[in-house]
């Protein structure tokens, strides 16, 4: 067993990444997540076959993992919402390109300049493409420091297996805080080759290009089946989520992320007070978890989601849900963080 | 007889799509018969840029990626640094490298990447059918500056490599233009001399290159070969800007 | 002795090499091509020199030269 | 257990340090552990303070708005913390800068010179380690020798007296935490 090690969120990404095989990195720093960019000056800088550049803007800076990428190499950058909105031109571009990559997201309360305190206001951005065009990344939501560390290699895989960007949407409280985390061994994955694509020199064989349109829109619309096709894939084969208690529960949390967290504490919390509080916590946001949501609503016909937003994973829920229960929605925003006795005592109103 | 000019091996047999007439096709072979002159095709990627260039991948033979406008040193700073010994270059216009891209051309010149920029100065937006460019002259008429380009209102043209010249990390920059055979000749020096210095892993090059746009400048191939000589050059002076001796 | 060989497919008709040629042997053709322009075909080839600023001048890469 | 504490003082108090070692001191003893910053300006201005979690269950919520402990090193923390303690809870005052009365009477209350002995200690900074030192005792949360543990580990590369100083604060802590 790997031995266990303090860390903050932010650093255990960058920690993850590496172990990952990620050597390059490329970022401008946005508080909450500055940890990671400075994680990855630390240790790329003094590696070999490596490169850390701290780029003039978010929007060159994925741009360089856009490149990096092209080459077949793991690469990654990382920000908080106002950055990741800059980066959204070179995600569409990489999107549209089958380019793996690693994108991670540390959101912050919004919109605009917004604050710094954590948020999750940028569901609909992360999971309905946030570009231009119709794409989706994959998109993990860590819980917990271990997550983050899990996740973060688990979003290497993904991308090169399906040759699309992936990313990691967590906040700003789960990139500062510090858990025990181990960097365990890994089953080697059976990924394809990336030979067929990669700019490397086109010695002994034809050009490859990698680009990122067509003009003729028959063709630029097959382009877009083939990725379609992908996220069919996703959907059948890479949903993720945590249960608890959904078999006879009283009603269904969904939350993910640190809302999640706290929802683990009003479960305890409900059940000294005997109400049987079950949760949904999608791990994948993209796939959606739909059909274990879809099944629960089956049988039970209480849903209250809660999320540091007004209200965006919720039209998920609903989709899923599809009218066979009620959904009710629980949300703070701008950076607040919902205690446990506030969501207890919003769910009360429910039962 | 022995061939002594024909198609360089960079150049795929696919015919340029440029008007008649437009320097593009003049900056590519150049390009290409360098990187056959070094005899590193297969080992270089080329990064083109939006614009009228944006389909230069068809025509260079050697792997290429499309950049977001503006964002072709960027992607050229990611491929170079996660494969050094390739040999990249971008190949950009005057929006593409001056307005849009401005950020993204001073840093990577800044940060010394070890790479070659083709830059294509015709003083116009080409693709999007004749709007101003960074690099339109002060009188200059184009769709967006119907009445001629105000400096008042809307600035003089940008003097890219002098300005990047004033940056310590760059290594070569140079202006070129390609009205006339003699200035095709140095212009073909000048581009070699750019990739001789990132073969050799000295630092950032680029070659700013004078061309013309006949159609969206509405002249004569010909006269617009002119109009470049009596107006361009005398505002954007030939010759090198910045060279590795002095960076020694 | 020298000579050139234009092709004539790729010829675009720009005349750039016209006023490039020293010797002025290089003119319009009477005949479009297949893309319907009027291609730069070569007059006297005897005096031709095989300096090659035709084909420096091309844009389109049309011109070979033979020395 | 659960212990959740809040430690809370001004930028330069030490008071994430203090929060990190007993964070690493449990997850040593192996329990589950979580510390998490009030991060942001605030860091810049008056007061900072971090949250630390210790559990021998899996940690849900990170949030802390009514921990059981807190150990308050100025006077404006006071202010701000001395209400959410729970009932039958702990606090670890820094008597040398705060003179205020407490007004709870149902939690247990330490009083520690901290930046009095830290200076008879010979370094003002040390102040962190004995409020930290009493705690420990207090609330025997962790082991003084975990702490010792983790503190050889955090200033691991740091010159040997520095960890030493840090030790003798801490046990001069343990000592005031043994006599209420």
């Amino acid at each position: 067993m790997a031995e266990k090690i303090l860390m903050k969120g932010n650093e255990a990404i960058g920690e993850a990444a590496i172990c990952a095989g990620c050597r390059y990195y490329f970022g401008y720093p946005i508080t909450p997540q500055s940890e990671l960019i400075a994680y990855m000056a630390k240790k790329l800088l003094k590696m070999k076959d490596a490169s850390f550049v701290q780029a003039e803007s978010e929007l060159a800076a994925i741009n360089m993992v856009y490149g990096a990428a092209s080459t077949g190499v793991r690469v990654m950058t990382s920000s908080s919402s106002p950055g990741i909105s800059l980066m959204q031109e070179g995600i569409s571009y990489i999107a549209c390109s089958e380019v793996p990559c690693v994108v991670v997201n540390m959101m912050r309360g919004g919109p605009g300049l917004g604050d710094i305190q954590p948020a999750q206001g940028d569901y609909f951005q992360a999971t309905k493409g946030g570009g231009h065009g119709d794409y989706h990344l994959i998109v993990l939501a860590p819980s917990s420091v271990q997550e983050l560390v899990d996740l973060t290699m688990d979003a290497f895989d993904l991308a090169d297996k399906y040759r699309n960007p992936a990313m990691i949407l967590g906040d700003g409280l789960l990139g500062q805080m510090m858990e025990a985390v181990e960097f365990k061994e890994r089953p080697k994955v059976d990924l394809p080759s990336k030979e067929s694509w990669t700019l490397v020199g086109c010695k002994g064989r034809k050009p490859h290009w990698i680009v990122p349109f067509n003009l003729n829109p028959s063709v630029l619309e097959k382009m877009n089946l083939v990725i379609n096709e992908k996220y069919k894939k996703l959907k059948e084969h890479e949903v993720r989520y945590e249960s608890i208690n959904i078999e006879n529960a009283d009603l269904i949390i969904v939350a993910y992320g640190t809302v999640a967290r706290i929802v683990k504490t009003v479960i305890q919390k409900a059940k000294k007070e005997g109400i049987n509080i079950g949760l949904i916590r999608p791990i994948t946001l993209f796939p959606f978890p739909e059909k274990i949501i879809s099944k629960t609503a089956e049988r039970i016909k209480k849903f209250l989601v809660v999320e540091m937003s007004l209200g965006q994973m919720i039209e998920d829920v609903k989709l899923a849900v599809n009218g066979k229960a009620e959904v009710n929605f629980y949300g703070r925003c701008g950076g607040i963080i919902p205690t446990p006795i506030e969501i207890l005592k919003e769910l009360n109103k429910y039962l | 007889m022995k061939k002594v000019f024909g198609r360089p091996e960079s150049l795929t047999e696919t015919p340029f799509t440029y008007c008649p007439g437009c320097h593009h096709g003049i900056a590519h072979r150049l390009v290409a018969e360098v990187l056959d002159e070094f005899g590193v095709r297969e080992n270089t990627i080329g990064v083109c840029p939006v614009g009228c260039s944006v389909f230069a991948y068809l025509f260079f033979n050697c792997d290429m990626i499309c950049a977001a406008h503006g964002r072709a040193p960027a992607i050229a700073t990611g491929i170079k640094r996660s494969k050094p010994d390739s040999i990249v270059f971008t190949y950009q216009g005057d929006g593409d490298l001056a307005s849009i891209g401005t950020a993204e051309i001073v840093h990577a010149a800044n940060r010394g990447e070890n790479i070659t920029v083709i830059f294509i100065n015709n003083a116009i937006y080409g693709m999007t059918g004749g709007q101003m460019a960074p690099t339109t002259l002060v009188g200059q008429v184009t769709q967006t500056s119907p009445y001629g380009r105000d400096p008042k209102t809307m600035g003089y043209p940008i003097k890219m490599a002098e300005m990047l010249s004033t940056l310590k990390s760059a290594t070569y920059i140079s202006r070129v233009a390609l009205n006339k055979p003699s200035n095709i000749i140095k212009a073909k020096k000048s581009i070699k001399k750019a990739f001789q210095i990132q073969l050799e892993g000295k630092g950032f090059s680029m070659v700013e290159i004078l061309s013309t746009c006949p159609t969206n400048w509405g002249l004569s191939p010909i006269e617009a070969s002119k109009w470049l000589e009596e107006n361009m050059i005398p505002y954007y002076p030939l010759g090198e800007f910045r060279t590795p001796e002095e960076v020694a | 002795m020298a000579k050139i060989i234009i092709d004539q497919e790729r010829c675009k008709g720009c005349e750039l090499c016209i006023p490039a040629c020293p010797k002025h042997i290089i003119i319009m053709s009477e005949n479009f091509n297949k893309k319907g322009y009027y291609p730069a075909e070569q007059i006297n080839p005897e005096e031709c020199t095989g300096c090659a600023f035709c084909a420096l001048t091309c844009p389109d890469v049309a011109i070979e030269v033979y020395k | 257990m659960l212990e959740e504490v809040i430690i809370a003082g001004f930028g330069g108090q030490g008071v994430m340090l203090m929060g990190r070692l007993l964070a690493y001191a449990g997850m040593l003893e192996g329990k589950n552990v979580a510390w998490m910053p009030s991060y942001g300006p605030e860091m810049r201005g008056g007061t900072a303070n971090c949250t630390v979690i210790i559990s021998s269950e899996e940690i849900a919520s990170p949030v802390v708005p009514y921990p059981k402990s807190i150990i308050v090193m100025n006077k404006p923390s006071l202010d701000k913390f001395e209400a959410t303690v729970q009932k039958d809870g702990l606090i670890i005052l820094n008597e040398s800068l705060i003179d205020q009365k407490v007004n709870r009477d149902d939690v247990a209350i330490v009083r520690v010179p901290a930046n009095d002995i830290a200076n008879q200690l010979g370094n003002l900074r040390v102040a962190n380690m004995v409020a930290l030192g009493a705690y420990i005792k207090k609330s025997g949360v962790v082991k003084l020798k975990t702490i010792f543990k983790a503190l050889e580990k955090t200033l691991a590369g740091r010159n040997q007296k520095l960890i030493d100083l840090n030790k003798k604060a801490l046990k001069q802590g343990e000592e005031l935490g043994k006599e209420c």
